[in-house]
């Protein structure tokens, strides 16, 4: 097995990246059929696909790793302990969506109240829609949520609350966000965050709520353009992928499958109902990887509001 | 076919009458045509040997062939004083166990206390009254002769007691009921010679309340404890009569080598 | 006629032979036993580094279980309580209902309806329970709340009322087993003292195979202590000390699966809680085994 | 007895029919209730997915796009894990079951034995995937593959065998082992010649609840490293370029069914639920491996008689 | 305590002596201090009401104990020429019970064919030459007196004989391994008197051949095959001697009373 395994390029990691490495994966197969290179997706969280990702035993380590938040400190010692660098790529949006059944008034929100919602101080206080803000109905309010394990979680909290990982508790969260969708579409006085693309399957369930900064500020809904300028804040944030920066060198296959990956990304983004970067930073990212640059532009820790572009150019470290 | 060496005893005496009586376990045919009377408050004896028929018969007077599939009967057993007919589709199965109650060749107490196991036929028949439980199991238990042996630990597993403990408390079971027929199928062949001679001598004491059917295949436990003896061989009744004149002069050649033990 | 020597001449190569197999056996016997150690090992020595942040005491008195929020509180016996009151849901079908169909089975139905129904019952055991997750979720939470409107769409009792379901193999399967080893002579004993069907079953060949039933139950149980997709899928996932099964909750099973696959850091205390979780569920069917198999030996000594 | 007491008889008798009645009725009513939740839940999918069943959809690898995905490298997978899978537990717990009835004396240690085995069966599956990961994967080095999968599923399902064995064990008579002793036969060849044989059929139901069981696993898998997306099969042996060995597809990466189907579930796009259909196609290979032992049980009962 | 009314037998005939032989089941002290001689190419009969000993002194000759925990015995069996302790714990069980047979009350045979059935022991003795094993088949077979009626349709089951026949078949697999001595528990008492009298038969054309040691609670089936008979009694051996001299003229009155059916 040992002369096959080489061929194969490996990654793993996050679900929400999960079906863009996928579609890559099965386009590259069938373009590079004649060279029988393989590729192989696993799809064990972010944590799971870093430590796959930063593992000594080579045999192991995974070649790729797709993920929904940034690297974390912990996890870059555990890379440096291996010896492994790596290499650090947005490859798409995601954007944190807040969805109401179909039958529910409201049209938008502000982050105020949506922090007054979700803050822990909410917890076992706020059980009705008018608590929150008088302009709203009178009703009982039922919340949903990803689980607390994910990307999402974490950063719809900062974000919204203002503190990482800070919510209440006393909320429906589903590691399966079409559990999610279930809770909301059902409950006439459900409200709900969720990724994107589970929006963008249930329009005809969901309702997604434009999204005001800050009081006074016009609102803004999701769509693939709002996200794309920049204009869906704090509420969008970029995914990547992590790609082993030896592999990437020495194993010309692995090179091949990230170019290919990178090249088309926006296709596949757009076709899983993600959002694309601009063209511009996809060029970016391809010609840090051609560099390849290694090293992080986060502290360790997602952040709010970041510009792809501007990350492109930041001063990374390891 | 069947040799009855009894002069016809009065009508009154007759508790049971089996009548052209035929049983098959599938294809297998067990009884052939039997008839034979059971007098009332008399021991008669089934002997013969092994594979005969004997329990089969013994068992149709309770109906437990109908626990299992595939098997047949035809003919009757009417029950007096009513003249029911015990293997008529029409007569519930558990009003004739009712009326009448077997005791097993291996004793099978329930896995329960003294006390309830002879307690159990009475709660099945709805009673629940501690009174008149408590007065039955102590009188069904020295029917038994087992009451002094049993009286301070009636709340102990019957599965504690000796064999012939045992099987004591399965005639106390059976006795509790009031039955008007007790069948016996081979009940000391798995006790000692005290147990055997306790139960043998209950037996002959039980017959001034009840009417009993036993099954042995000891010629000598035949001899002692019942007053009329049949003896069967291959599915067939080939002499009924009462045990004295059986055992010192058979009718057939084949009872006399069979009781003197020149085969089986 | 009796040439001994030559009879013997093989008696140490056979000894020999049986002291290995007999080894071997008990090497594979011994199998679970190590199992056991892996997964207590596993369970410990990843816990120890969760013990030294959180106290004992917080861990057994807290009332809240939110340990991936900022503000983390580990209190375990909100998942204990979501884990025993999905299980006493999924119980309180799983047991009656098997046991019913057990005793039909071996006592009322016919031969075929027998051999047909069980392998059909089985069959249920077979299906993955995402299937039955998405069952409760979407057929059979509608339905109860037709019948109790104010029920919320996450709610333990639809999620243990379908994971009864599918244990009931479980207990009809073993229970129907163990009650048709009960000697034919003991159902005689009783239907010759003009017994019913039912009073027999009941009465004696119920009491005199419980220790088989009992060993069925145990299975159940403790496959529902341990079941996952089902809970995780329909009763929502929200840690909430409750033992009110119209409310959603949390289990330990769907916690550590949930986590497990989730996006934390493996290094984060967030991650560690799976092991606190796992060892707090071991060591909850440990305690249920121990005193199962304590019931059933008290059981078999006396019959 | 005179007849009234017959009549008060009977009137008992009719009282305790209803009770009879009633509970045949209910006895019917509970086996219906598992019945038909089975109906539903078959309708359900049949009724979601039927329509993505055919040949295409068994032979293609999975995609992107909800209507070429198929489920060639699942189900291939799924068959190979559960070969692993048998061909550890059925011995292992088979050899189990034996030294627990044959051989071991009733001591402390095999009331620990079984204990564990008992509640082994109740430790989540998703530990024992934390346990291959740590067993097979870092300690034994069979890395990411059909193996340590298999092997982790046979640990899942082995106290079910086991359990199962000693029960099928324990109903051979004993004078089917005096027999054999009498003859001068060893433990060994008792065992080998008799309790085995003859309580193949009673195993087979442990196996086939088991396999039941361990055919529709996902997390465990997960966590010992299945992949979700793989468009290759594990090589054929004796065949490619270099030609693989024997056992080379053990060591390879893999899905099984349970993974695609829960990947399709968690997807936003609905029209990947359809695939679910992959459902039937899991439950069709249970019912094909049930039958199968139903089958082989049957033929294996009908030679065994005392 | 043992009367013994044979003349001292010429030490050559013997073939396996128990000397103070006592057998504990747990507490129950089940034999106690038995002593008796087996005569070569004789049939010894052990009879004794239910509950005796007998099957427990019978068993004790292959060492079937040795598969129940908490059995004790103490004492010895010698068994000639080679005067080996049967019981002695540095004897392998497996050796006494490759010289010494048994044929159980209940026919059991495996459920195999009837050429493997009566094949078994020899193929546990390692042989597996398709030549030997049909020769000694076929003859321990026609040893039983069951060839011709099996002889076409050697694969068949062997559950699927009848019970006599079943019972011939253990005696043939018994026979095969060419024993020295062979054990019979009540070995026709679940036998039809037929199958019961082709046995019998048998049983005195083996003793040409072979040791027998029988233990029965027929007494005209002692008195019929038997050279020497055993009385027990809870336990005890209270008489041995030579059958013809014992059922004539018993030295003890309990043993007269149990022949002569008083009792049990
Ligand atoms: N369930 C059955 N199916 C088929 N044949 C049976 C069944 N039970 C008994 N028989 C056969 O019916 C015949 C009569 O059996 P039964 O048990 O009545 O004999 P028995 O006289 O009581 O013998 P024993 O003294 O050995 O108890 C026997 O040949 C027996 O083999
Ligand atoms: N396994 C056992 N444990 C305890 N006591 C036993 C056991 N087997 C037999 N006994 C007792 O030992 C005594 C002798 O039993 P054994 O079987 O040798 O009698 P037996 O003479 O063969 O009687 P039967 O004619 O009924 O076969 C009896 O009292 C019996 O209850
Ligand atoms: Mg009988
Ligand atoms: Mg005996």
């Amino acid at each position: 097995a040992g002369v096959r395994a080489q061929s194969v390029v490996r990654v793993d990691g996050s679900s929400t990246v999960f079906p863009i490495s996928e579609a890559a994966a099965e386009d590259f197969q069938i373009a590079r059929r004649e060279k029988r290179l393989r590729v192989t997706v696993g799809m064990s969280g972010t944590g799971g696909g870093f430590k796959k990702f930063c593992m000594a035993d080579a045999s192991l380590r995974v070649d790729v790793t797709g993920a929904s938040r940034p690297i974390s400190t912990g996890e870059m010692a555990a890379c440096r302990a291996a010896g492994i660098r790596f290499i650090e790529l947005p490859i798409a949006f995601d954007a944190v969506t807040i969805v109401v059944s179909k039958r529910n008034p409201l049209e938008s929100i502000s982050i105020e109240d949506l922090k007054k919602i979700w803050e822990p101080a909410a917890q076992a206080k706020i059980f009705n829609w008018r608590q929150v803000n008088p302009a709203f109905p009178d009703r009982a309010l039922k919340l949903y949520g990803p689980g607390t394990d994910s990307g999402t979680f974490e950063y719809f909290t900062e974000a919204a609350v203002g503190r990482v990982k800070a919510s209440r508790g006393d909320y429906t969260a589903s590691e399966d966000d079409n559990v999610v969708v279930q809770g909301v579409s059902r409950d006439n006085s459900g409200l709900g965050y969720l990724g994107y693309a589970y929006y963008a399957e249930n329009t005809d369930k969901l309702k997604a709520l434009a999204i005001s900064p800050a009081v006074g500020k016009p609102a803004v809904l999701p769509s693939e353009q709002s996200v794309m300028d920049g204009s869906y804040v704090p509420m969008s944030r970029p995914i990547f992928i992590y790609v082993n920066a030896e592999a990437a060198g020495k194993r010309p296959e692995v090179r091949d499958f990230v170019e290919f990956y990178l090249k088309h990304a926006g296709a596949f983004a757009r076709e899983v109902k993600y959002v694309p970067l601009r063209d511009v930073d996809y060029a970016q990212v391809l010609e840090n990887f051609g560099r390849l640059r290694t090293g992080t532009a986060f502290e360790g820790h997602s952040e709010i509001g970041v510009k792809v572009a501007e990350l492109l150019k930041r001063e990374v470290k390891e | 076919m069947i040799a009855n060496n009894v002069a016809k005893s009065e009508p009154a005496s007759i508790k049971a009458e089996v009548k052209n009586f035929n049983f098959h376990y599938g294809a297998f045919h067990a009884l052939k045509n039997i008839n034979m009377p059971i007098h009332e408050r008399k021991v008669t004896a089934l002997i013969g040997p092994s594979g005969c028929g004997k329990s089969t018969l013994l068992r149709s007077f309770n109906r437990m062939h109908d626990l299992y599939p595939g098997n047949r009967y035809e003919g009757e057993i009417l029950l007096q004083p009513d003249n029911t007919n015990l293997l008529d589709p029409q007569v519930d199965p558990i009003e004739v166990r009712m009326r009448i109650s077997m005791v097993f060749q291996k004793p099978n107490p329930f896995p329960k206390s003294i006390y309830e196991n002879v307690a159990y036929g009475l709660r099945i028949r709805g009673e629940n009254s501690r009174a008149v439980l408590d007065e039955k199991v102590e009188s069904a238990l020295r029917g038994a002769a087992l009451w002094d042996e049993v009286k301070d630990r009636l709340n102990s597993l019957g599965a504690n007691l000796s064999g012939g403990q045992q099987q004591r408390l399965c005639i106390a079971r059976a006795l509790a009921t009031d039955p008007e027929i007790i069948l016996f199928d081979e009940p000391t062949s798995a006790l000692d010679p005290i147990a055997t001679a306790s139960i043998e001598e209950l037996v002959t004491e039980l017959k001034n309340k009840v009417t009993i059917l036993i099954v042995t295949h000891n010629m000598q436990q035949a001899a002692r404890v019942s007053d009329f003896t049949a003896y069967m061989y291959l599915g067939e009744m080939v002499e009924f009569g009462v045990t004295d004149q059986m055992f010192i002069k058979p009718q057939k050649k084949q009872t006399e080598d069979y009781i003197t033990g020149r085969f089986g | 006629m009796s040439v001994v020597s030559d009879r013997l001449k093989r008696s140490r190569v056979r000894n020999l032979r049986e002291f290995g197999v007999e080894t071997l056996l008990f090497l594979a016997a011994f199998v679970s036993v190590v199992v056991t150690l892996g997964i207590v090992y596993i369970l410990i020595s990843e816990s120890l580094q969760f013990f030294q942040h959180v106290s004992l005491v917080d861990f057994f008195t807290d009332t809240q279980w939110t340990p991936l929020f900022a503000d983390a509180h580990y209190g375990i016996l909100v998942l204990i309580s979501g884990t025993l009151t999905s299980s006493a849901v999924a119980l309180a079908v799983a047991l009656p209902l098997g046991t019913v169909v057990a005793i039909y089975l071996s006592e009322f139905a016919s031969f075929r309806v027998r051999e047909a129904a069980k392998p059909v019952l089985e069959l249920l055991g077979g299906i993955p329970t995402i299937v039955f997750g998405y069952f409760a979720l979407i057929t059979v939470t509608p339905l109860l709340q037709k019948i109790y409107p104010d029920l919320p769409g996450f709610n333990i009792l639809s999620a243990g009322l379908v994971m009864g379901v599918m244990i009931v193999p479980y207990v009809s399967s073993l229970a129907e087993d163990a009650m048709r080893a009960v000697p034919m002579a003991l159902r005689e004993g009783s239907y010759a003292m003009g017994g019913t069907r039912l009073q027999t079953a009941l009465r004696v060949v119920f009491p005199a195979a419980f220790s088989g039933v009992a060993s069925a139950y145990v299975l159940a149980i403790s496959r529902a202590v341990g079941e996952t997709m089902i809970v995780t899928v329909a009763s929502g996932s929200q840690p909430n000390l409750t033992f009110n099964p119209a409310e959603s909750a949390m289990t330990l099973a769907s916690y550590i699966a949930g986590v497990s696959q989730g996006d934390l850091p493996h290094d984060s205390i967030g991650y560690q809680t799976i092991f606190a979780a796992g060892l707090t569920l071991f060591a909850l069917t440990l305690a249920l085994n121990i005193f199962g198999h304590w019931m059933r030996k008290k059981y078999r000594e006396v019959y | 007895m005179q007849e009234p007491d017959l009549l008060a008889i009977r009137a008992i008798i009719t009282r305790h029919k209803r009770w009879d009645l009633f509970f045949g009725v209910l006895g019917i009513c509970c086996l219906m209730v598992g019945v038909l939740t089975l109906v539903a839940l078959f309708v359900d999918m049949w009724s979601s997915g039927a329509e993505r069943l055919s040949l295409d959809f068994l032979s293609s690898f999975p995609s992107r796009r909800a209507g070429q995905a198929g489920i060639l490298a699942a189900w291939v997978g799924s068959v190979l894990v559960m070969l692993v899978t048998a061909s550890f537990a059925i011995p292992l717990g088979v050899a189990a079951g034996v030294y627990l009835e044959e051989y071991a004396p009733k001591n402390w240690l095999t009331d620990i034995i079984e204990i564990n085995v008992s509640n082994l069966a109740g430790v989540p599956s998703i530990v024992y995937g934390l346990l291959g990961l740590g067993m097979f994967v870092y300690t034994f080095g069979l890395g990411r593959s059909i193996l340590t999968a298999g092997l982790t599923l046979a640990l899942l399902i082995l106290p079910v065998v086991i359990v199962v064995t000693r029960e099928a064990i324990r109903a051979i008579p004993q004078m089917i082992r005096e027999a054999s002793y009498a003859c001068g036969a060893t433990t060994w060849q008792t065992v080998r010649d008799h309790i085995v044989p003859y309580s193949s059929a009673g195993i087979l139901t442990g196996v086939i609840i088991g396999m039941a069981r361990a055919i529709g696993e996902t997390a465990p898998l997960i966590v010992v490293g299945a992949v979700t997306f793989i468009a290759y099969l594990p090589p054929v042996p004796f065949t490619g370029e270099p030609a693989a060995g024997l056992f080379d597809w053990a060591r390879e990466a893999f899905t099984v069914l349970p993974i695609q189907m829960f990947n399709w579930t968690a997807r936003p796009d609905a029209a990947f639920h359809a695939n679910a259909a992959a459902g039937l196609v899991l439950v069709a290979m249970t019912v094909g491996m049930n039958a199968l032992a139903i089958w082989l049980r049957y033929r294996l009962r009908k030679n065994i008689k005392w």
